[in-house]
C-alpha cells in the first residue's frame, strides 16, 4: 500500500514524463529530405489515343493536340512521372497524427482530362475538385470498401463550385472516373505523413523528415509498388532511385 | 322499417337456447340492415318495382375472403411465374433436394383443413364442446406447420442453402416464407375464431370465412409443392 | 375475416378515434384527399423545378442549395438530382395522386354513401389502408434525406439500373430501397382498399339499389378496385424481389457478366425483362386505375349538369368493364423495342389498338348525350366537359403508340409523355377537380366560390393544352425524354419551345394556387350549402345533413326506388327525380 | 361562358392542328431502306387521328354551344339513332380504321424486324456502357474475338475486354468511338450492353432498339445517304443518360474504308 507522500511524487512525476517525451520526439528538426528519381526500364507499354468524340466539347478542346492514355507516362531519360512515394515504415506515432502542411491538393478536370492523373493526399487532408470545363463531369471514387473510406459520385455542371473532401484512411490507390467521359480516370493516393510524386523527368522529393530509418515505397498504377530503406540524417538530403521493369 | 330488415341470414352459429344463454351472458349487437349481408331479398327492390333487377349478394365476409383469395392468388401466379422466366432466363438453375420435413409439414396442414372440417360438422350438430376441442386441434395443427417450415429453413440453411446460394433457393425461400406468413394470417383469423366461439358469440359467416381461407392456403400448398418438386 | 363488421357503430369519441385513428370512412377519405393534395402541389413544385432546368439548363435556382447539397451545390441542378426529381414526380403523381385523390379519397368517402351504406363493412381495414399508404408517402419522402439522394432510375425503374446498388448511380442505393419499399407499401394499402370496396358494392346496397341501379361512379370504384387487386398484387412481389436484390444478394433482375465503372458485379443470371414484364402488367392496368374513376364522376356531373340521363346506361358500365378487362392484355405496348419477340409485339399490338374502341363509345356517349340536352354551366361541369376534350385529345395520340412499327420513331420521345400526361394525368386531374367543386358542399357542408372555380378552369384548360400539346411535337422531332439537358445537334432548334412550355407550365401550377386558395377558404368561410345544391337524384344527396352524420343517413337507411339518373322528367321536385323519393312518376316522363 | 368554351375548344383544335399541317416540326428526313413504310404508316396515322381529334372536339363544341342555358321548358331531345347507332359507329369507323392501321403498320414492323439480314451484311458490334457507344469491326479475319467480362477496363480502354494475347480473333478488331458505315450495304448490328439498359436510336435511320444486359440482340438496317448523324441512348441510363450518344457517319465505299484505315492506326 502507498503512502500519501509517493502518491503525491507519482502524481507530479507523471506529465514530466510525459513532457519529456513529447519534447524528444518533437524536438529533432524536421528539415529532412529524400530524393530521386523513378526511371522505366525496357520499351514503355503503346499508348492507345483517346477518342472523344462522344463529346464535341472535348473534340474541339484537343483539336490540334492529340491525346493518349496516362497510364505509363515516361519522359527523357526513361523518366516515369505520375509516380507517388510515402514514407511506409520509421514514421512516429506524432508525425503520422501530425496534419498535413501547405496548401489543399486540387483535382482538376481540364479538357476532359484529369490534371494531375494521379493526387497524392494525406489521409484527413482536405482535397478540392475543381472544374475548368464547359461541360459537366461526375466524379465517381471507388476506394476499396473494406478501408473503411466511403465511395461517392457527384456531378459538376459547369461553373458548380469545387467539390472539398477527405478520405479517412489510407488506402493506395483509390481509382476514381468520370462516367460521363469513360477514358477519364485517375487515382487519389491517400498516405499518412510526408509524400511526392515524381514530374515529367521522374524526380521527386519528400521534404519535412525528422532524422531517423525509413522505409519508403514507389507506386505506378501499372507495375504496383516498390520498398527501399533509407536513412535520413539533418542536414543533407538522402538518395532513393527506383526503377520499374516495363511488362 | 328496420323491424323489417332485422332478419338475418347471418345468425349465430349456436342452437336456439344456447344462444339465449350465450345472449345473457354476452350480449351481441342486434345486427342490423347493411351489417347483416347474406339474403338476396336484402337488396331485392320492394314489390312496387319490378322485379327484373333482383341479384343475388353473398354475405360480405364470405364475398371479402374471395377477395382476398383473389389478390392472394394472383401474387402467387406472379411469383410462379417470375420463377419460370428466371429459370428460362440462363444456365445457373440447380435442382434443390427439398427437405424431407416439407412431406410431413403437408400432412399437417390437410390434417388441420380435415380438422377444420370437423369442427364445421360438430357447429352443424350444435355439439359445441367438441367443435372448440376440433377448434383448438386445427389451431395446434397450424402452428405445427409454421414449426416445421421453419425448421426446414433451419435444415437448408445448415445444408449452406441461404437464400442468395442460387436462384431456385431464392425463389424455395420467397415461396415459402410468403405461403407461411398467409398461414399465420389464418392462425390469428383462427384464434379470433375461437374467442368468439368461447364467448358464445360466433357468426356463420365468419366462420365460412375462416374456413374458405384455410382450405384455400391449404391448397396453395399443394400447389406450391408441385411446384417446389417440379421445378426446385 | 369479417372481424370488424358489427361493431363500430356508436359514434366515435375523443379527438384521436374522431379525426386521426377514425373507422368512419368519411373521415378517412378526407384524410386521403388531404394526403392527396400535399403530394399533388409536391410534385408539382418538382415539375416545376425540372422545367426552369429544361428551359435554362445553367439557370441557378436561388436557395436550391438547401434542397440539395449534393444535387445542386451553387444553385445549379446537376444531371443526377435532375433525375431524381423526375423520379419522385412520376412516383408522387402516379401513385400517391392520380391513385389516392380519385379511387381512394372519392371512393372512400362515397361509395358506401351512394350504396346507401352506414360504412364499409372493415373500417378498421379502412382505416389502415390509409395509414399504411401515408407510411409509405413518408418512405418515399425520407429518401430525400438519406445517403445521396432518391433514386434516378425513373418511376418505371428498369432493371438493372434499379437492382445494382449504389454503383450504377447517386441514389441507388438506399434511396432504391426506400422506393421499392414505400411502393409495396402502397400496394398493400390499396389492396385493402379494394378489400374494403367491392363487398361494400355487392353487400351493402340498400333496398332496391340493384347493381342495374348503381351510379356510373360507383361502377367505376368497383370496377377500378377489381384492376388494383390484380395489378397492385403483382408488384408486391416484385418490389420484394427488387428489394432481395439490393439487401440479400440475389438476383432476380440482375444478369451475370454485368461490369459497371469497371467492376464486375458479382451477381449471375437474372433476367431484365422479366422486371418489365412484372411492373408494367401493374402499370397499363395503373394507368386506368387512373382515369377508370375519373371517367365516372365524368359521367356522373356531367349528367346531372344536363339535366337528363347519358344515353346508355349500359353501354357505358359495358365499356368501362371491357377496358379493365383489355388494360391486363395490352401492356406489352410498353416493350415493342425492350427486345421481345418480335412477333409477341404484334400480337399486343392489336388488343392495344382496340381497347380505342371502348373507350370511343364512352366518348361519344358523352358527346352524342349533350345533343338536346340542357347544360348547365359551372366549376363542376366545365371540368366535366373539359375532361371530355382533354381525354380525346390525349387518345387519338394512342393511335400512334399502339403500333409497334411508329413506335420505332416515338418510344421514349416526348410524344410518349405528352400522350400519357394529357391521357392520364391532366384528364385524371380534370376529374379530380370536377369531383372536388361537385361533392366540396356535401363534403363540407359549404358552397365552394364558383367565380374562383371558373377562373381556374379557364387558365387550367388552356395552360393544359399549352403546356403538353407541344410535347408531341417535339416527340415528332425525335426528342428523347428523361434527358436532363439537351446536348444532340438536332435538338438544338427545339429549345426556344421547351422554353415556351417552361413559361406555359410556371403560369399553369400557377393558378393552381387559386384552386388551394378556393379549398381553404369555402372550408372555412364558404356559403353554407342546401342539402341538394345540385339538384342531382344519387344517394349522397339524400342524406339528412352536410356532411353527413357519422352513420350517414341518420336512423333509417334509405330505400331506392328509381335508377340514378332521373332527370328531365315532370316530378313534384322539378325536371329530376332522387333514387330515395317514394314518387312513382307518369309513365311518358320515363326515359 | 358556354359559347366561349366552345369557342376556345375550337381555337385549340386549330391551333394544335396547324404546327402538323405546316410540318413546323416534322420528322428528320429518312435516310434508310426500310424507314419509308414506317413514315407512311405515320402519315396515315396523323391522317386518321388528326380527323378523329378535330371532329370529336368540333362536335363537342357546337353540342356545347347549342345545347347551353336553354329556357326551363326547351325539351329534352335524344340524339338521333340513340345509343345503338352510335355504338355501330364506333365499331365501323374507329374498329376498322384501327384494325386497318394495324394491318397496314404490321407490314412496316415485318420489314423492320421479321426479316433476316442479308448473307454479305457488315457485321459490327456496338457496346453500350454508361455513358458511351463503342463499336468493333472484324477486321480483315471477319471474327470478332470473345468479350471477357473480366478484362472489360475503361482505365486501360480495353472497352470490350478483349484478349489481346491469346484471342486470335481479338487481334486485329478494331475499336472505334464513332460509328462508320458505309451507304447502301446492309449493316448487322450486334448490340451487347456492358452494364444497365441503354437504346440504339438514330432518328434519321429509323431505327430504336434496347440493349438488353444478357441478352445479346442484333439489328439490322441499310442507309441511304452519306452524312454525319447522331446515336442517341433513349433508355434511362443513369445520370449521364443525357449526354450519352456518338455520331454516326455514312460513307461511301471507299471513304469507308480509308476511315477504317485511320481508325486501325490508332488502334
Amino acid at each position: 500500500m502507498l503512502s500519501k507522500s509517493k502518491l503525491m511524487i507519482l502524481a507530479a512525476a507523471l506529465p514530466l514524463c510525459c513532457l519529456w517525451i513529447a519534447k524528444d520526439s518533437s524536438g529533432a528538426p524536421a528539415d529532412g529530405e529524400i530524393t530521386g528519381t523513378v526511371k522505366l526500364e525496357g520499351t514503355p507499354p503503346h499508348m492507345r489515343g483517346i477518342d472523344m468524340s462522344k463529346d464535341p466539347y472535348c473534340t474541339h478542346y484537343h483539336a490540334n493536340s492529340p491525346v493518349k492514355m496516362e497510364n505509363v507516362v515516361v519522359g527523357e531519360g526513361g523518366g516515369l512521372e505520375n509516380v507517388v512515394l510515402y514514407i511506409s515504415e520509421g514514421l512516429t506515432a506524432s508525425e503520422l497524427s501530425k496534419p498535413a502542411a501547405g496548401p489543399e491538393p486540387t483535382f482538376d478536370q481540364k479538357g476532359c482530362m484529369y490534371t494531375p492523373h494521379v493526387l497524392p493526399m494525406d489521409a484527413d487532408q482536405k482535397f478540392q475538385v475543381i472544374t475548368s470545363d464547359n461541360t459537366t463531369h461526375n466524379i465517381h471514387p471507388l476506394p476499396d470498401p473494406t478501408t473503411g473510406n466511403i465511395p461517392w459520385n457527384k456531378s459538376q455542371p459547369p461553373g458548380a463550385p469545387p467539390i472539398v473532401a477527405t478520405w479517412k484512411s489510407q488506402e493506395v490507390a483509390i481509382p476514381v472516373k468520370c462516367n460521363i467521359h469513360p477514358w477519364m480516370h485517375g487515382y487519389f493516393v491517400v498516405v499518412k505523413g510526408p509524400y511526392a510524386v515524381t514530374d515529367d523527368k521522374g524526380s521527386y522529393t519528400i521534404k519535412g523528415l525528422p532524422p531517423g530509418n525509413y522505409t519508403v515505397t514507389a507506386w505506378q498504377e501499372e507495375y504496383g509498388t516498390q520498398a527501399q530503406k533509407v536513412t535520413v540524417s539533418a542536414g543533407k538530403p538522402a538518395t532513393a532511385n527506383f526503377t520499374f521493369k516495363a511488362k | 322499417m328496420r323491424q323489417h330488415q332485422g332478419k338475418t341470414s347471418d345468425s349465430l352459429i349456436f342452437s336456439s337456447s344456447v344462444a339465449d344463454t350465450a345472449v345473457t351472458k354476452a350480449p351481441v349487437e342486434s345486427p342490423r340492415l347493411g351489417f347483416d349481408g347474406g339474403r338476396w331479398d336484402n337488396t331485392a327492390p320492394p314489390a312496387s318495382l319490378d322485379r327484373r333487377l333482383a341479384d343475388w349478394s353473398p354475405p360480405q365476409a364470405s364475398s371479402a375472403i374471395w377477395v382476398l383469395i383473389a389478390a392472394i392468388i394472383m401474387t402467387f401466379a406472379a411469383i410462379s411465374s417470375a420463377l419460370i422466366v428466371r429459370q428460362g432466363a440462363s444456365l445457373d438453375w440447380r435442382h434443390l433436394a427439398l427437405p424431407r420435413i416439407l412431406y410431413a409439414n403437408t400432412g399437417v396442414l390437410l390434417f388441420s383443413s380435415f380438422s377444420l372440417l370437423i369442427a364445421g360438422r360438430r357447429f352443424a350438430s350444435s355439439r359445441f364442446v367438441d367443435a372448440r376441442i376440433w377448434l383448438y386441434v386445427t389451431l395446434a395443427a397450424g402452428l405445427l406447420f409454421v414449426a416445421g417450415q421453419w425448421d426446414a429453413w433451419l435444415q437448408l440453411r445448415s445444408q449452406g442453402v441461404y437464400l442468395a446460394t442460387n436462384p431456385n433457393s431464392s425463389f424455395f425461400y420467397v415461396l415459402t416464407v410468403a405461403h407461411a406468413l398467409h398461414v399465420i394470417g389464418g392462425i390469428c383469423g383462427l384464434t379470433y375464431v375461437i374467442r368468439k366461439a368461447n364467448r358464445l358469440a360466433l357468426r356463420k359467416n365468419t366462420f365460412a370465412a375462416l374456413c374458405r381461407y384455410w382450405h384455400f392456403v391449404d391448397l396453395l400448398w399443394i400447389y406450391l409443392m408441385v411446384l417446389l418438386i417440379v421445378k426446385i | 375475416m369479417a372481424t370488424h363488421a358489427v361493431h363500430h357503430h356508436a359514434p366515435p369519441v375523443g379527438f384521436l378515434r374522431k379525426y386521426v385513428f377514425s373507422l368512419d370512412h368519411k373521415v378517412i377519405g378526407k384524410q386521403y384527399y388531404g394526403l392527396a393534395l400535399v403530394a399533388v402541389f409536391l410534385g408539382m413544385l418538382l415539375s416545376w423545378l425540372m422545367r426552369l432546368h429544361l428551359g435554362w439548363t445553367n439557370l441557378a435556382i436561388p436557395g436550391l442549395h438547401f434542397l440539395s447539397k449534393t444535387g445542386a451545390a451553387g444553385d445549379v441542378m446537376t444531371p443526377e438530382y435532375y433525375l431524381q426529381l423526375m423520379t419522385m414526380h412520376g412516383t408522387i403523381m402516379v401513385f400517391f395522386v392520380l391513385t389516392t385523390a380519385p379511387f381512394a379519397a372519392f371512393g372512400n368517402y362515397f361509395l358506401p354513401i351512394q350504396v346507401g351504406a352506414e360504412d364499409m363493412p372493415f373500417p378498421h381495414f379502412n382505416m389502415m389502408s390509409f395509414w399504411v399508404t401515408l407510411a409509405g408517402f413518408l418512405v418515399l419522402l425520407s429518401s430525400f434525406f438519406v445517403g445521396d439522394g432518391p433514386s434516378l432510375a425513373g418511376w418505371t425503374q428498369y432493371a438493372p439500373l434499379s437492382a445494382v446498388g449504389a454503383v450504377a448511380g447517386p441514389g441507388q442505393g438506399t434511396g432504391e430501397i426506400l422506393w421499392a419499399s414505400s411502393i409495396a407499401l402502397f400496394c398493400i394499402g390499396q389492396l385493402l382498399g379494394s378489400l374494403n370496396f367491392i363487398p361494400t358494392t355487392l353487400d351493402l346496397r340498400a333496398k332496391g339499389l340493384s347493381l342495374g341501379r348503381l351510379p356510373y361512379t360507383v361502377w367505376a370504384w368497383f370496377i377500378t378496385s377489381c384492376m388494383a387487386l390484380a395489378a397492385f398484387a403483382v408488384l408486391t412481389p416484385a418490389c420484394i424481389f427488387l428489394i432481395l436484390d439490393h439487401v440479400a444478394g440475389t438476383s432476380f433482375f440482375v444478369p451475370s457478366n454485368l461490369v459497371i465503372n469497371d467492376q464486375l458485379q458479382p451477381h449471375s443470371g437474372g433476367s431484365t425483362l422479366l422486371w418489365q414484364h412484372l411492373f408494367w402488367f401493374f402499370g397499363h392496368p395503373e394507368v386506368y386505375i387512373a382515369i377508370v374513376p375519373g371517367m365516372g364522376i365524368v359521367s356522373h356531373i356531367l349528367s346531372t349538369n344536363i339535366r337528363r340521363p347519358l344515353l346508355s346506361y349500359k353501354v357505358i358500365v359495358g365499356s368501362m368493364v371491357s377496358i379493365a378487362f383489355l388494360s391486363y392484355m395490352v401492356y406489352g405496348h410498353h416493350m415493342f423495342v425492350s427486345g421481345m419477340n418480335p412477333i409477341s409485339a404484334l400480337a399486343f399490338s392489336f388488343p392495344t389498338l382496340i381497347i380505342t374502341i371502348p373507350a370511343t363509345i364512352i366518348v361519344l356517349m358523352w358527346i352524342g348525350s349533350l345533343y338536346g340536352s340542357k347544360i348547365r354551366i359551372n366549376a363542376a361541369s366545365l371540368f366535366a366537359l373539359g375532361f371530355i376534350s382533354v381525354f380525346v385529345t390525349g387518345g387519338v395520340s394512342g393511335f400512334f403508340l399502339a403500333q409497334p412499327s411508329i413506335d420505332i420513331m416515338l418510344h421514349a420521345t416526348y410524344f410518349v409523355v405528352g400522350h400519357f400526361h394529357l391521357v392520364m394525368a391532366v384528364a385524371a386531374m380534370f376529374g379530380i377537380f370536377a369531383g372536388t367543386y361537385f361533392w366540396f358542399p356535401k363534403m363540407f357542408g359549404r358552397m365552394m366560390n364558383e367565380t374562383l372555380g371558373k377562373l381556374h378552369f379557364w387558365l387550367t384548360f388552356v395552360g393544359a393544352y399549352a403546356i403538353f400539346m407541344p410535347f408531341h411535337y417535339l416527340g415528332l422531332a425525335g426528342n428523347v425524354r428523361r434527358y436532363q439537358a439537351f446536348v444532340d445537334d438536332y435538338t438544338q432548334s427545339l429549345i426556344p419551345l421547351h422554353k415556351f412550355i417552361t413559361v406555359a407550365a410556371l403560369a399553369t401550377g400557377a393558378a393552381q394556387l387559386i384552386f388551394l386558395y378556393n379549398l381553404i377558404h369555402s372550408r372555412f368561410w364558404g356559403k353554407p350549402a342546401p342539402l341538394n345544391p345540385w339538384e342531382a337524384t344519387s344517394l349522397e344527396w339524400s342524406t339528412p345533413s352536410s356532411p353527413p352524420p357519422f352513420d350517414n343517413f341518420g336512423s333509417t337507411l334509405p330505400v331506392v326506388y328509381h335508377d340514378a339518373y332521373q332527370y328531365g322528367v315532370h316530378s313534384s321536385t322539378g325536371d329530376y327525380l332522387m333514387q330515395a323519393s317514394p314518387e312513382e312518376l307518369p309513365a311518358e316522363a320515363k326515359e | 361562358m358556354a359559347k366561349l368554351l366552345a369557342v376556345t375548344i375550337i381555337v385549340i383544335a386549330i391551333l394544335s392542328a396547324i404546327p402538323i399541317i405546316t410540318h413546323k416540326w416534322d420528322l428528320l428526313p429518312d435516310i434508310s431502306v426500310h424507314g419509308g413504310l414506317i413514315d407512311e404508316q405515320i402519315s396515315d396515322t396523323m391522317l386518321e387521328a388528326g380527323i378523329s381529334f378535330l371532329a370529336a372536339q368540333f362536335v363537342l363544341a357546337v353540342f356545347i354551344w347549342k345545347y347551353s342555358n336553354r329556357s326551363k321548358e326547351a325539351k329534352i331531345r335524344r340524339f338521333p339513332g340513340g345509343a345503338a347507332g352510335l355504338v355501330v359507329a364506333a365499331f365501323l369507323l374507329v374498329g376498322t380504321e384501327v384494325i386497318a392501321l394495324g394491318i397496314f403498320g404490321t407490314q412496316a414492323w415485318a420489314s423492320a424486324y421479321l426479316r433476316p439480314p442479308a448473307k454479305d451484311a457488315l457485321p459490327i458490334q456496338v457496346q453500350a456502357g454508361q455513358f458511351a457507344f463503342y463499336f468493333r469491326y472484324p477486321g480483315p479475319d471477319g471474327r470478332f474475338g470473345p468479350i471477357h467480362p473480366d478484362k472489360i477496363s475503361e482505365a486501360n480502354e480495353n472497352f470490350f475486354g478483349l484478349d489481346y494475347t491469346n484471342d486470335q480473333a481479338s487481334k486485329d478488331d478494331i475499336v472505334t468511338a464513332e460509328m462508320g458505315i458505309p451507304v447502301n450495304r446492309e449493316i448487322h448490328l450486334l448490340m451487347h450492353s456492358k452494364d444497365v439498359g441503354h437504346s440504339f436510336f438514330v432518328p434519321e435511320l429509323r431505327v430504336q432498339q434496347d440493349f438488353v444486359p444478357g441478352l445479346d440482340l442484333s439489328i439490322h438496317f441499310t442507309a441511304t445517304k452519306p452524312g454525319k448523324y447522331e446515336i442517341v441512348c433513349t433508355q434511362l441510363c443513369g445520370l449521364g443518360h443525357y449526354n450519352m450518344k456518338a455520331y454516326l457517319y455514312v460513307f461511301s465505299q471507299q471513304d469507308f474504308d480509308a476511315w477504317l484505315k485511320k481508325e486501325e492506326a490508332l488502334q
